[in-house]
């Protein structure tokens, strides 16, 4: 194959035996580390075998497709979730090989790379085939190496060590009953290693292909295989970059490149991504660990390895914005990357190693001092303590989650319970598999362990998502319908009833009269729009705008009433329209009412040109309509409680006619404030209303009648004392009670 | 030709100069701009975070907006807000129930949500029943979106699109249910409504910038800037014709 | 006899919708089964009236009798139309996309002139005219009045300003202005909310009280008989 | 195009526009058709499923469907005679849907109360004190107490100028945000209806 070693500081090539660059000297060390590998992968599959075919229940391997629908509920709860995915990425391997399934084939990599060895069959195509495609990659590719490939093959050492230990205390937990994790953990190195035999040549040339792959928008098969082989790569030259790169990052969030070779270290080298916690959590999380939980696919290869849950979804979640920009490039690395991140919330809090290693003692004795020597043999002491802390606790949390991971922002204590009830909840509305659940695997911890890490993925995310200051959410407001909420409930209730019986029913059955306790002050905007109207010339056309349904009907038609009957009364020719499909109806009822029918005092003619669907569209049509028949109004009235049918009148008639038609209005007294700045005291383009009861009240004053509003109008005033009391109370109620909790 | 339409097309004209102009800086690399961040809006994601923890689902009011009309764009702004959250909502396997009350809007909310579970790759499991139409009118809708939280386990409940008062229905039955609630309304009948209702209310224009703030992407971080720079041009107009109408 | 007919079903009907009304303010003691069912009776009748007059007055007036005449009128929008209709299948949904885009694009156009010539410009001059000497004799506090609309608009319209001010930026003297205009801005734009509350409760409480008059009568009616 | 036509109301492109908001509103009154569908869906469900509350999707099903009648019938051409159909419509529109939904409206006022109530509970702030004396003025302010009628004049002040320039403010706010979402509409930068 390649005979020569590109140097990644100058580019010349150097001989293949070199391990000094023979230009810049920089160091070529894959060489050193080379012929150890082809060793190492041999060992560490075969137990995974063992391990992990018993682990998952031999029914679901024939049918996944019954199971596959129920799986998104389930996710991220994670429960149950274990052996379907396992068929499922299964079946993925069988249809689509690396490929994977059709519809996204960016993401079949993922999905099976984690779950292969758990098989034994499936791996050795799998790998064959990546590796097939991977070098087809390679040959592609003819680049110059980027800084990270001297130090490649220091690490393909590094995958085995896990492998080793990790099985170690996996085996005595597989008695705790967490076979699944395992059978799905196990998977998330040999690919690796699988990959490093290969690895020791090639690589050199396939980092930069890989690197200058990240620009690409949409990722070509060979990708995913590349991607595998890089996080070794890139883990040894994380360090570098680190150094190198940090301030970047802090200051600009989305470098695609700088990401890749972020989380690309992670999965080996976890010191790196424990370095790199606050960089990422400015750069990284707010992406993806807010969208932690898992869509579907995710979910079916995310759920087997519970601990590492993030990574699959951290990756795949990064393929919707992923294909949307081409910022983030690097679902396959984020996927490895996870599981430093998952410790993060621990690191957070707790984040000198010395707790690391206290836990360590109590959760993670075996694993721990086999990890050590395997590291030594492959990197420099120093790093293997970075590397020890952060590695084990990886796993641990992986496996079994401990309390202080999902304490930090604890939520709600009754989650469990809620979770499962939430879960029957939310399935309907899906409206799929809710008759999966009956397959649950008793697995606790799985259980928990997911728990956890929402509760941690909530952590981080509150953490980003929060400006400092801003409370957590939720915190104050579900308590719910509390007996505060009850109290306040009945006194309003009583409030109005009061105010019901003192007004209405009094009066009604006992003839008891209230004084009149208010005066319809006159406005005004009324006084301006009676004059409008007053002003109307023989065989003006007007439009009549009924744009209120029979829900407003109660107060709108007091304020319609006075101005219908002034504008009947007056030789004009209206024509009534309407945007609301029970435009017609109201009007044609209301017009009964005031009785143009047969009113002798009917001066004008009037005809009902009717609804049109689509609020503006449907007022501009009309007003186009009118215009054409009986040409541009005089003036258009528009009867309406919704503030965006009075703009849509107002805008559609100066729009149409340039300003020249004078908008008139009777409004419900929720829209005076909204009106007013059109109205601008007379100057806007509003000429005049009225609006509410008062409105109305003052019309008919104007016009000199006395209709149902200047009779209705007390009981407002009355009502209003009572509406102003309950405020006022609730007002210094809760004033109190805020003192009270202030002072406590 | 109007003063106002000379104004008009004007004010167009810039809006346009200043969106394109935005709009091809957004193609030069470079920090992003800044935004002001809006509590409310950055609670929305973490919302359907703890919705999807606590299991429940998520309702989303989109109001009454046709698309007609200034509802229309009202709705189209919180059809963007929806679809930037429909991503987290996917992946936190959060599935709203989506209530529209105008039909208009039904077709487009079911998109987007299609869309992202196609997105996802998971086309299959969306469900165009999780859009519900409610009703054309304004307190039907509101009363029938109300009963959403009655019906189904929902969890948090955000008010976004047009609405006016009867908004308050769904905030008084969010409350009765102890579901917290999130609101982005453009009406001011609906802000006064929704002022004492809840505190986290993003109000006015406010809303318009919901996408941007949920999703920091630059085109829609972008927009704001124009809108901001527009604000100062109508500021610079107000204060001169005020100037010249002394 | 029709005509007693339609009386009895009129009284009939007035009882039922003073029930209805009845077993929708049983809401005040809660949610109950009784006032759901008179609401989605209420949404069921309302949507189904509302398709109803859709079908009359735009199928039917709009669509029906143009395509007797003349055919070509129409043949576009139910093209259109007919297409939206994939959009109730989810794996054909796309191709009612042309028919959204066509709705959206007129619907958005319809609203920016709207908002251009009815709310932005228009809104403008009048806040400008607000310094005007017509303008502001009419305003109950005179000029002093006009400067505060003046002031009020701008700073409200401060209130939403988005920008952040960049560090690097020299915006160092404009941060605290602006914050300062910021917070005056919120107190007009309190003082809106509150009118539009306010007004928005007389609106409901006039509503109300028509409601239980309604009510009231019918039962008066009733008792009278 | 429908934009420019009212921003040069000439060259028969009014006639054009006005053509074109014609289509558009039949292309709406499609999307209903849409919207009865998706109720019959969701409804369908509950009712199939047996869920929650299902009995009520069946009074709306069972209701959508024959309030849909007059109002249909009511169509010159299936000259159906009036005395058939106009008691329904009566009891439909008069004795059902005017009612409940008036009566919905007014418990606005209700759930209005209530907010207000308990507004210094959800925000504790000066501003809300302000908030709740702005309503009490105009509350009392609509309808001034004999001999309190100089509220309506606080009210009348406070509606025309501070509260006029905040709502302008507001008004003008939203006004841009639709200006500008317009326009990335237009220029294709925002495009809720694309498969993209």
């Amino acid at each position: 194959m390649h005979t020569a070693l590109r140097c990644p500081m100058c580019g010349t090539m150097n001989p293949v035996g070199n391990v000094y660059c023979d230009r810049c000297h920089a160091r070529l060390v894959p060489m050193a580390a080379a012929p150890s590998q082809p060793a190492e992968p041999e060992p560490d599959r075969s137990p995974i075998k063992g391990l992990s075919l018993p682990t998952i229940p031999p029914e679901h391997w024939q049918e996944p497709s019954h199971i596959q629908p129920g799986e998104p509920e389930e996710a991220p709860i994670g429960e149950t979730t274990e052996p379907q995915a396992g068929d499922d990425w299964l079946t993925q391997l069988r249809s689509g090989g690396v490929e994977g399934p059709a519809d996204i084939p960016a993401q079949s990599p993922e999905i099976e790379f984690p779950l292969e060895p758990s098989d034994e069959v499936p791996p050795t195509e799998s790998a064959e085939s990546e590796m097939e495609d991977w070098l087809a990659g390679l040959r592609g590719a003819a680049k110059e190496m980027p800084v990270a490939e001297t130090e490649v093959v220091a690490e393909p050492l590094e995958p085995e060590p896990h492998p080793m230990d990790t099985r170690e205390d996996w085996l005595d937990q597989l008695r705790g009953g967490i076979a699944d994790e395992i059978a799905a953990e196990a998977p998330s190195y040999p690919p690796e290693t699988t990959a490093a035999e290969e690895m020791t040549e090639p690589v050199e040339v396939e980092i930069p292909d890989w690197l200058q792959e990240l620009e690409p928008i949409i990722p070509s098969p060979g990708v995913s295989p590349e991607a595998e082989t890089v996080p070794p790569v890139a883990e040894e030259e994380a360090p570098a970059l680190e150094a190198a790169e940090m301030p970047d990052w802090l200051a600009e969030i989305a470098a695609p490149p700088m990401e890749a070779e972020v989380e690309a270290p992670m999965p080996s080298v976890p010191p790196v991504a424990e370095e790199e916690a606050p960089a990422l959590e400015a750069a990284e999380m707010p992406d993806w660990l807010a969208e932690i939980a898992a869509p579907p696919m995710e979910a079916e290869a995310e759920a087997p390895l519970v601990g590492e849950a993030e990574l699959p979804t951290g990756g795949l979640e990064e393929l919707p914005d992923w294909l949307k920009e081409p910022g983030i490039k690097v679902p396959t690395q984020a996927a490895p990357a996870v599981p430093p991140l998952v410790e993060f919330p621990v690191g957070v809090e707790a984040t000198a190693p010395p707790d690391w290693l206290a836990e360590l003692e109590k959760e993670a004795e075996i694993s721990a001092p086999p990890a050590v020597p395997a590291f030594e043999g492959v990197i420099s002491p120093s790093e293997t303590q970075e590397l020890m802390p952060a590695e084990i606790p990886a796993w641990m949390e992986a496996l079994r989650p401990h309390p202080e991971a999902a304490e930090p922002m604890d939520l709600e204590p009754a989650e469990a319970g809620g979770v499962l009830e939430g879960i029957r909840g939310a399935l309907p509305p899906l409206g799929i598999g809710i008759e999966v659940p009956t397959d649950q695997p008793p697995v606790e911890p799985t259980e928990e362990a997911v728990e956890a890490l929402l509760s941690r993925a909530q952590l981080l995310q509150s953490l980003i998502s929060q400006p400092e200051g801003t409370p957590v959410p939720v915190s104050g407001k579900r308590e719910g319908w509390e007996w505060g909420g009850r109290i306040q409930h009945w006194l309003i209730m009583l409030t109005l009833l009061l105010a019901v019986v003192s007004t209405l029913i009094l009066p009604q059955f006992m003839g008891f009269q209230f004084p009149p306790v208010a005066q319809p002050v006159d406005s005004p905007a009324v006084r301006q729009m009676y004059e409008v109207i007053e002003g109307f010339t023989e065989g003006t056309s007007v439009v009549v705008a009924f744009e209120y349904g029979p829900a407003e009907a109660d107060e709108l038609n007091l304020v319609t009433m006075p101005v219908l009957r002034h504008l009947f009364s007056q030789p004009i020719s209206v024509t009534i329209v309407t945007t609301r499909p029970e435009g017609r109806r109201i009007a044609e009822s209301i017009l009964e009412e005031v009785g143009v029918a047969d009113g002798e005092w009917v001066k004008a003619d009037y005809h009902i040109l009717g609804y049109r669907p689509g609020n503006a569209v449907g007022a501009s049509q009309l007003l186009g309509q009118v215009s054409r028949d009986s040409g541009s109004p005089q003036a258009v009235v528009v009867l309406t409680s919704r503030v965006v049918l009075l703009q849509q009148w107002i805008e559609q008639t100066r729009a149409q006619f340039q300003g020249q038609v004078p908008v008139l209005a009777g409004l419900s007294a929720a829209l005076e404030p909204v009106a007013a700045p059109y109205w601008a005291t007379g100057s806007g383009p509003l000429r005049g209303f009225a609006s509410g009861l008062g409105g109305a009240a003052a019309y008919e004053a104007a016009s000199g009648t006395v209709g149902k509003a200047t009779e209705r109008f007390n009981t407002l005033a009355i009502f209003h004392l009572f509406a102003v009391g309950t405020i006022v109370l609730g007002a210094v109620v809760y004033a109190l009670a805020g003192l009270g909790r202030k002072k406590s | 030709m109007s003063t106002d339409t000379v104004m008009a097309s004007l004010l167009l004209g810039v809006g346009f100069i200043v969106l394109m102009g935005l709009r091809i800086l957004r193609g030069k690399k470079g920090p992003d701009p800044m935004v002001r961040p809006l509590p409310v809006f950055q609670e929305l994601k973490t919302e359907v975070g703890y919705a999807a923890e606590s299991g429940g689902g998520l309702h989303i009011a989109l109001g009454n907006g046709s698309l007609y009309g200034q509802s229309a764009i009202t709705s189209v702004a919180a059809l963007q807000l929806f679809s930037s959250l429909s991503d987290t909502m996917v992946a936190y396997d959060a599935p709203p129930i989506v209530t529209v009350g105008d039909p208009t809007l039904l077709p487009l909310a079911q998109d987007i949500l299609r869309r992202t579970y196609e997105r996802v790759g998971q086309a299959k499991l969306f469900d165009p029943r999780q859009v519900w139409f409610v009703a054309p009118s304004p307190v039907a809708y509101a009363a029938g979106a109300a009963q959403v939280s009655a019906l189904e386990p929902i969890s948090a409940e955000m008010v976004i699109g047009d609405f006016s008062a009867e908004v308050g229905f769904i905030g008084q039955s969010s409350m009765r249910h102890g579901i917290s609630s999130l609101a982005a309304v453009a009406a001011p009948a609906a802000i006064g409504a929704l002022y004492p209702a809840t505190s986290r209310l993003a109000m006015g224009e406010e809303m318009f910038a919901g996408s941007a703030q949920v999703t920091g992407e630059r085109r829609h971080v972008l927009a704001l800037l124009a809108q901001d720079v527009l604000r100062l041009i109508l500021i610079l107009a107000i204060l001169t014709s005020a100037l010249l109408a002394m | 006899m029709p005509g007693e007919l339609t009386d009895t079903i009129g009284y009939v009907g007035l009882l039922l919708g003073a029930g209805l009304s009845v077993a929708i303010f049983s809401y005040l003691l809660g949610d109950n089964p009784l006032y759901r069912v008179a609401l989605y009776l209420f949404i069921g009748a309302l949507v189904g009236y509302s398709f109803g007059i859709v079908i009359r007055d735009v199928f039917y007036q709009m669509v029906f009798v143009p395509l007797l005449q003349n055919p070509l009128v129409v043949v576009i929008p139910v093209v259109l139309g007919l297409l939206l209709m994939f959009k109730g299948f989810p794996k054909y949904a796309y191709i009612g996309n042309f028919s959204m885009a066509f709705l959206v694009g007129v619907g958005a156009a319809v609203a920016l002139a709207g908002v251009l010539l009815g709310t932005l410009v228009s809104q403008v001059n009048a806040t400008g005219q607000a310094l005007a000497p017509a303008v502001w004799t009419s305003l109950p506090l005179g000029f002093l009045d006009g400067v505060l609309i003046v002031v009020g608009t701008l700073s409200t319209l401060m209130v939403f300003h988005f920008a952040a001010p960049q560090p690097q930026q020299v915006g160092g003297f404009w941060r605290p202005v602006v914050r300062v205009i910021q917070g005056i801005g919120r107190i007009f734009l309190t003082v809106a909310l509150g009118v539009a509350f306010g007004g928005a409760l007389t609106a409901a409480i006039s509503i109300f009280i028509g409601r239980t008059q309604a009510v009231i009568d019918v039962v008066q009616a009733l008792l009278s008989r | 195009m429908v934009l420019a036509s009212y921003l040069m109301p000439a060259w028969g492109l009014v006639d054009l526009r006005n053509r074109l908001i014609e289509w558009a509103v039949i292309v709406a009154a499609f999307t209903f058709m849409l919207g009865i569908f998706n109720i019959l869906q969701v409804h369908g469900r509950r009712l199939s499923r047996r869920r929650s509350g299902w009995f009520y999707s069946l009074v709306l099903v069972v209701a959508m469907a024959l309030a849909m009648l007059p109002p249909i019938f009511s169509i010159p051409l299936l000259n159906v005679p009036e005395s058939t159909w106009m008691w329904a419509d009566r009891l439909i529109f008069d004795d059902i849907i005017t009612p409940v939904g008036a009566t919905l409206a007014a418990l606005v006022a209700f759930v209005l109360l209530a907010a207000a109530f308990r507004l210094l509970r959800t925000r504790h702030s000066a501003e809300a004190l302000l908030f709740l004396v702005v309503v009490i003025v105009t509350l009392l302010g609509t309808t001034p107490l004999v001999g309190g009628e100089w509220l309506a004049d606080v009210r009348y002040w406070l509606i025309t100028v501070p509260g006029m320039a905040g709502m302008r403010g507001l008004l003008l706010g939203v006004g841009l945000g639709i200006m500008i979402t317009a326009l990335r509409v237009f220029i294709g930068d925002e495009h809720p209806y694309t498969d993209l």
